[in-house]
C-alpha cells in the first residue's frame, strides 16, 4: 500500500471566504463523474474541487492539493478499481479523519450499510438520488457528521 | 457391471457440467446487468436529474445516447438466453432471423420443401437450440463458407439437413465440448433418429428425423 | 444389474428435468429483459425523443419516474441470478442481504460462534446456494415463524446449522422437488458429510460439515 503524507487540513469553515462546502467526487465511471459534478455544481453552496476516476487517484491527488482547497466532504462510488470504495473509506479515514465520507452506491444497501457505518462514514446514498436529496445529505452531514434517510432509520 | 459403473460416473460428471454451466452462465448474466445496464442506468439518472440537463445540448447528447445502448444490451442478453420470438413469429422466421445475423462471408440457406407445419413450442425451442448450436460449431470450428438448412416436413414427421462445408471432424471422438452432447440431449429428448456424417475437408452434417407426435 | 439401470435411468431423468429447469428459467429471464426492462426503454425513448420532453415538466416528471423503476427491475433481475455481491462483500454481508430482504413476519437470525474465514468465490457461491434453497423451502413449506442459520468455523473445518421451527417434512421420503436433490448435490461437491432431521411440528434441521480444503 502506498503512503500518503497526511497534508495540514485547512480546516477554516468559519472564513467568510470558504462559505461553499468543497467536495471531492471518486467514481470509475466518466460520464457519472461528470454528470454529478454538474449536477452539484448547479448550487451556490457546493463546489467540486476534485475529482478521481478510482481510490489510489483521489488519494494522490488529495495528498497534492493547495491550500484553501482541501475538500470537507468526499463522495465515493463503492466499485471502483484498483481501489474500491471500502479501501477507500480505511484510507481516508487513517490520514484524513476529519474528512467526511458519503458512499453513492448501486449496491443493495443493507448488507453495506451496517459495514460502513462501522468504518465511520457520514452517510449512504443510492447512485441514483434526486438533486434535492443529495443536496440534504450534503448539508446534513456538513453541519452534523451525519446524515440518515427516512429509510436508514428503518434499518437502525 | 465395471461398465454400468463407468455409464454412471459418466452420467454424474456430465451434470456436474451442466450445473456448473448453467452456475457460470447466470453469474455472466448477473453480471452484465449489474454492472453495463445498471451503470448506464446510473449515468442516465444524474444527467436527468439535473434541472439544467433539459437546456444543456452537453446533456441532451449523452442522455440519449444512453438509451439505444441500453436497448441494444438488453436485447442482446435477451435473445442470448431465449428465442421468445419462437412463440411470437414461429420458426421459420426465428431462424431466418438468426441467420440474417451471422457474417455476411458465410452463405447460409434455409430450404423447406414441404409447407413446414408449426409445432409445439417446447418441441421448436428443441429444435431451434439444435440448429443454433450447429451454427455455432461452424462459425467457431468448420472455417466453412456455406451452411444449409433443409427442412423436410411430410406426413407429419420432420426431417432436417444441417450441413457445412467446412473442414469437417471426427464425429466419433466428441471430445470435452458441451455442444455436440446438448445437440444429443436434445435430439433424444425428440425421439428423434440421427446421424452425424463428416468426412476431412468435405464439411459436416447432421441428419435427423422427427417422428410423428 | 437391475439396480444400476434404475440408477442410471434415474440419473438421466434428473438431467433432463435439470437442462428443462434450465431452460425455464432462461426463458423466465430473456422474457422479462425484453418485455419488461425492454418495453420500459421504449417508453423513455419515446418521451426522450419528444422535443416537447425537454420543456414540459409533465414530460420531465413521468421521464424521471421511469428510472428507478428501471434499476429496481435490472437489480431484481440480476440478484435472482446471482449472488454477485459475494465476490464483492464476502458471504456474511451477502447472507444478511439476504435476510434482510425475507418478510418481516418470519424471524431469522445469522448466528457465526467462530469469526468466518473467507472461502474461495467457488465454495462461497455453493453455501450460499444451499442457504437459499434453505430459506427458499421454508417459506414455501414450512410455515415457520422463525429461521437460524449457524456458521461455526473452527481449526480450517466449517459447521453450519440451518433450522426452522415450521411443520417439518419427511426427509426420508425427498420427493420429486429439485430442491433437496441440489443441495445435496452441492454438499456433495463440497466434500461436505451432513445430516437432515425434522419431526412432525417441531422443525426442520440441516447440518453440513465442510472439511478443511
Ligand atoms: N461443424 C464443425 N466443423 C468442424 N469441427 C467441428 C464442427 N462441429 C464440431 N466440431 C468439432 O467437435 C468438437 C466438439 O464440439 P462441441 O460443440 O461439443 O464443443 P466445442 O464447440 O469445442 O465447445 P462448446 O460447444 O462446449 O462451447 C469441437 O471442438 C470441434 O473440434
Ligand atoms: N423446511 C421445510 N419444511 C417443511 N417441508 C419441507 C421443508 N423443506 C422441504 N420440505 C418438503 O420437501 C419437499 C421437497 O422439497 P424440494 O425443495 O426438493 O422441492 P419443492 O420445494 O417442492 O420444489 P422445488 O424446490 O423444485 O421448487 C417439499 O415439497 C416439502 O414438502
Ligand atoms: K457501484
Ligand atoms: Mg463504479
Ligand atoms: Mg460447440
Ligand atoms: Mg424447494
Amino acid at each position: 500500500m502506498e503512503k500518503h503524507e497526511a497534508p495540514r487540513i485547512p480546516f477554516n469553515l468559519h472564513n467568510p471566504q470558504t462559505m461553499t462546502i468543497k467536495i471531492a467526487l471518486a467514481d470509475d465511471e466518466e460520464l457519472f463523474l461528470e454528470g454529478l459534478t454538474r449536477l452539484l455544481s448547479v448550487s451556490k453552496e457546493i463546489t467540486v474541487t476534485t475529482t478521481a476516476e478510482d481510490g489510489t487517484a483521489l488519494l494522490r491527488k488529495l495528498s497534492e492539493i493547495e491550500e484553501g482547497q482541501f475538500p470537507e466532504i468526499v463522495l465515493a462510488d463503492i466499485q471502483m478499481q484498483p481501489m474500491n470504495g471500502f479501501e477507500l473509506v480505511e484510507q481516508l479515514r487513517k490520514y484524513y479523519p476529519d474528512l467526511r465520507i458519503i458512499i453513492l452506491s448501486s449496491h443493495y444497501r443493507n448488507a453495506v450499510f451496517g459495514q460502513m457505518i462501522k468504518l465511520g462514514v457520514s452517510a449512504f446514498l443510492p447512485k441514483n438520488s434526486t438533486r434535492e436529496s443529495l443536496l440534504n445529505a450534503i448539508r446534513s452531514v456538513h453541519e452534523t457528521g451525519v446524515y440518515f434517510s427516512p429509510g436508514d432509520h428503518r434499518m437502525l | 457391471s465395471i461398465q454400468y459403473e463407468q455409464e454412471i460416473r459418466h452420467q454424474k460428471d456430465f451434470l456436474q457440467q451442466q450445473v456448473k454451466i448453467q452456475e457460470d452462465e447466470r453469474e455472466r448474466i448477473a453480471v452484465l446487468l449489474h454492472d453495463d445496464i445498471g451503470n448506464r442506468l446510473n449515468i442516465l439518472s444524474v444527467w436527468l436529474h439535473n434541472p439544467e440537463a433539459w437546456n444543456s445540448r452537453r446533456s441532451q447528447e449523452i442522455i440519449l445516447a444512453q438509451i439505444p445502448e441500453l436497448i441494444d444490451a438488453t436485447r442482446s442478453i435477451s435473445h442470448s438466453l431465449y428465442p421468445i420470438n419462437l412463440e411470437r413469429f414461429g420458426l421459420l422466421l426465428s431462424l431466418e432471423e438468426m441467420l440474417s445475423g451471422m457474417s455476411p462471408s458465410l452463405h447460409t440457406r434455409l430450404i423447406t420443401t414441404h409447407p413446414y407445419q408449426n409445432r409445439p413450442v417446447v418441441v421448436e425451442v428443441q429444435l431451434y437450440r439444435i440448429i443454433q448450436e450447429f451454427m455455432t460449431n461452424v462459425i467457431k470450428h468448420a472455417e466453412a463458407s456455406a451452411v444449409k438448412i433443409y427442412l423436410r416436413d411430410s406426413e407429419g414427421s420432420l426431417s432436417v439437413l444441417l450441413s457445412d462445408n467446412g473442414k469437417g471432424f471426427d464425429t466419433g471422438s466428441s471430445g470435452k465440448g458441451m455442444g455436440l452432447r446438448n445437440i444429443t440431449l436434445r435430439l433424444r429428448s425428440l425421439n428423434a433418429s440421427y446421424k452425424w456424417k463428416s468426412t476431412k475437408r468435405q464439411g459436416s452434417r447432421l441428419i435427423f428425423i422427427i417422428p410423428k407426435p
